[in-house]
């Protein structure tokens, strides 16, 4: 196993992202817009998945746009309706209960999700900047995002280290991370679990066992501790030794530019 | 079996202004978008709007500032970006708002569809959406486990509108076979107090009965059904055509900078009915190019 | 309009039943086993649903063993699993949480149902003869009919007149019908409304506005009050002037015999 | 994606003696009787099933002395008659009963499909099975309403017993598109903790991706599945196969006078797999005879 010299930050991510995925995993992808939140929200995870699928996790399903186990070998072109209607796929969940019940029932190991503000302890908001009845901006509300920490095993999130982005505290909390630390998520009524891995450009994070607070797993080659600080509003927690996010091998950069992605659908900003 | 097909303007002439209204779709796919026109033609207002995702027809009520409250899941419009219109409104405290995530909003439309006075719910523990909605989510407790658990209020709407794929004069109203999620419309109609529908096309009764299995909206649920081709356009309609980019980029580009008024000008205020409007919306080129192949 | 001379028993009382029926009801029609309990479940409400079509009630629907809106003019030869998959009918229903959705949501107008047990308040028991643990015998259960009287709004119980039948009280409540009289229907928690009328096979009942006991409304010709009250283990409300049920018209009896039921599919018992 | 495709024998001996099992179809169609069939042959008992309506299964099951307690909203055999087997249990107190009318154990099955922890009601206001069973059944009050309702338990069987038609080694099982009700076997398989699916045809997965819009259990949802041509007989599957006369005749003649171990020994122990059943229990004349066309 020989490890790239020459690889993307997109494809630093997809493998990082990869790793945290296992055999049997059934993996909720959201939605994105366009550009840069779409490759984060879409395109770097599914494209995960399929490494995954290719590697270590054979019999891993995702979960996409009402599509249940689409063939990943089989992404169509575009992404317009049309070619979403049609990608073979093992069930269309047309009957929008059956993903509603399938989050409710736990059923979810892995989901993705990104947003506009994470604080400490991984509460997510994508619903109102400032004051909720009369935010600056308003956002664009809930999605599934909340049922995603409420019920999900292991919920990722995959976004771009920014300071107004990780922030001490959110406006709004449109997902229960580990709310206030501690046992508060418990206390508060949820399922245990709440964010699992937080996958940015410049590093990767947990949160502690106990206090729940976001910790420093390792930061990505060629990146420092302080411009990963410089990115955040608030201090996380900050081991002694940090290793270096493990860089793709040459396979997984085959894999992701020949097999996964060879048109440019998934990794596009 | 009593025909129920009228005219897009007859159609729209049901809903008073001030009425609460779920709007079917998603998004940008299957949503009544013809009819949301013509009521903003005839100038309906104060509409409070019930989605599950909403998007352009709520942005469009929006703009066209017929909006008073929305309670749903997202509003952007996806690909296309946000829904300027929508956000301006919220912003400025002129649009009241009710966020819920998916898990608990398909909950309240489940709660309208088997006449349940309440739904239980984890899903909005902990949650901002609870902390400031005690009117529709309440704490309650589970009787066999103690579980805390929230009731959430049913979505009751005045009226239910959905864009379908073909249905009789009757109301009977089918799939096709291959086609993407169906978003809640099932549940929105069989929650509906007074449900009209717009479809691609009429077809003969004896169409229907020979797939049953495809109905999805009976006779009996419906008040009104229309006949308006390409009805959800400039959104796409899964099986039958695809969502319109280079109107959807329009739309944007007008209400981005505030100039919603432009683009009603020409496709809402400025054409006089549904065929007027795929006139000057479309060429036979274009429908070709978006039609499903 | 000739009143006929010449008709049976059963065509009394799908003539009776049809007249019940109104223009634009959704009509519930339960399922029955075979010989006469097929006929007074199934047969006459079917036939007495198309009858109400073919004259007042051009848009009534009823909803048959997963149907809704079946063709009635295409009453198929036998009633085989085949049969009815492909009995042409505007919905099939396969979801049968639409069905029991209809139900709670109380958009049926009107159902049917038979039991071995209904009381002077229109309870019905179809779940067990004497003590509920150790019954005598054990009956089939609830099926819908316990949603029937809970939610529709006329539900209609047709069944033969037997002193077996007809108790003081039933056995077990699998319906809730006027329960114990006067309000403690409503005071039960249940919807007003409640059993609406009994047609048999020697009279047709009603429920007292303000008592709400059964009451004799009319008593088919040839048959006397005593003949009734034989066959019933309590006395109903008897009013001074009991009037004879109408008789089928000869072009009533005509459509059942040549339109509705030429291949004795409905009554056969 | 794993296969799961295992042989009848092998998933009957998944289900231990004394576990719940819901069983799907209804009364006398698309029920899993061959494997009801395996489970008796391997001598399991101390079921308790969960059913909406039950039928032949569950009689078929009292019959061998296996049955300890039913769950469901009908117990018979419809146009055959009585339940004689089941009827006799729950005269001598043997099987525990707990019955619900049909919006009520919809409701429960609906609850365990949603990993709610109960699910309200006013099916069962001032009924006796409500009277009967404050185990499962507990008065509550509407938070927004103040109405009176019942909330019914979840039902959360051990094991989900289904019959299908298609099905790949996966376990992605699907519909034809002219069939008779569902029943309730998608909530089954929905709210299944542990599910076994028997299918009249195993199809390659690429059949499957043709039609992904008739998947009902998705892969996910799926331990084991079987491949059991008239996997239902003598019941009807709809759309295949209709029911077998004859035999349920020649059924309730060896069970009205108690002389189930006549019919068991002759079909259920005399046979030693689903093939066995079939060759002793069907000719091709029969096979023609009973199959849709």
């Amino acid at each position: 196993m020989a490890y790239a010299d020459d690889y993307t930050l997109n494809e630093l991510m997809v493998v990082a992202a990869s790793r945290e995925l296992r055999d049997g995993d059934l993996i909720f992808i959201g939605v994105g817009t366009a550009g840069r939140a779409f490759t984060v929200a879409v395109g770097i995870p599914i494209a995960a998945a399929r490494l995954a699928q290719e590697t270590h996790a054979p019999n891993l399903a995702i979960y996409w746009n009402n599509l249940l186990s689409p063939d990943l070998s089989q992404i169509p072109p575009r992404l317009t309706q049309h070619h979403l209607t049609t990608w073979p796929t093992s069930a269309q969940l047309h009957n929008c209960s059956d993903k509603n019940d399938m989050l409710s029932r736990r059923l979810f190991d892995v989901s993705f999700d990104s947003a506009p503000q994470v604080d400490r302890y991984g509460n997510l908001n994508i619903t109102a900047i400032g004051d909720y009845r009369h935010p600056k901006p308003r956002l664009i509300g809930c999605l599934a995002q909340t049922d995603h920490f409420a019920y999900v095993k292991r919920p990722i999130v995959l976004t771009d280290l920014k300071k107004r982005t990780f922030v001490e505290k959110v406006d709004f909390i449109t997902s229960v991370g580990h709310l206030n630390g501690g046992k508060s998520r418990e206390e508060a009524g949820l399922y245990p679990g709440g964010p699992w891995r937080v996958i940015t450009d410049k590093a990767i994070f947990g949160f502690n066992e106990k206090s729940k607070e976001m910790e420093i797993l390792s930061i990505h080659p060629g990146v420092t501790l302080d411009q990963v600080l410089a990115e955040m509003s608030f201090r996380p927690l900050t081991p002694d030794s940090i290793p270096s996010t493990e860089s793709p091998t040459t396979e997984q950069v085959r894999l992701i530019r020949e097999a996964i992605d060879p048109n440019h659908i998934l990794l596009v900003a | 079996m009593k025909s129920k097909l009228v005219s897009m303007a007859e159609a729209a002439a049901l809903v008073p202004s001030g009425s609460s209204i779920a709007i079917g779709g998603s998004i940008i796919r299957r949503s009544p978008v013809a009819l949301i026109r013509e009521l903003i033609r005839q100038g309906k207002k104060d509409f409070t709007v019930l989605a599950y995702p909403a998007g352009f027809t709520t942005d469009m009520l929006a703009g066209a500032g017929a909006l008073k409250r929305v309670e749903a899941v997202y509003e952007g419009l996806f690909q296309f970006g946000q829904s300027y219109n929508f956000r301006r409104g919220v912003e400025a405290g002129v649009i009241d708002i009710r966020d819920f995530s998916e898990v608990a909003m398909a909950a309240r439309f489940r709660a309208a569809a088997s006449g349940l006075p309440f739904m239980p719910t984890d899903a909005l523990l902990g949650t901002g959406m609870a902390a400031n909605n005690p009117e529709q989510i309440r704490e309650i407790t589970c009787p066999f486990t103690g579980r805390r658990l929230h009731a959430v209020e049913p979505a009751n709407p005045d009226f239910t509108l959905l864009h379908g794929y073909i249905g009789d004069e009757y109301g009977n109203v089918q799939f096709p076979l291959v086609r993407d999620a169906d978003d809640l419309d099932p549940v929105f109609a069989k929650g509906a107090k007074r449900l009209i529908v717009t479809v691609e096309k009429i077809v003969p009764h004896s169409e229907i009965l020979k797939n049953p299995n495809l109905t999805y909206i009976p006779h009996v649920w419906v008040e009104a059904i229309v006949e308006a081709p390409f009805g959800a356009h400039p959104l796409s309609c899964d099986g039958y055509y695809d969502e319109d980019e280079e109107h959807m980029y329009y739309y944007q580009a007008c209400s981005k900078p505030g100039n919603f008024a432009e683009y009603a000008d020409r496709y809402i205020y400025g054409t006089k009915d549904h065929w007027d409007y795929l006139a000057k919306a479309l060429t036979p080129e274009r429908i070709f190019a978006l039609s499903a192949r």
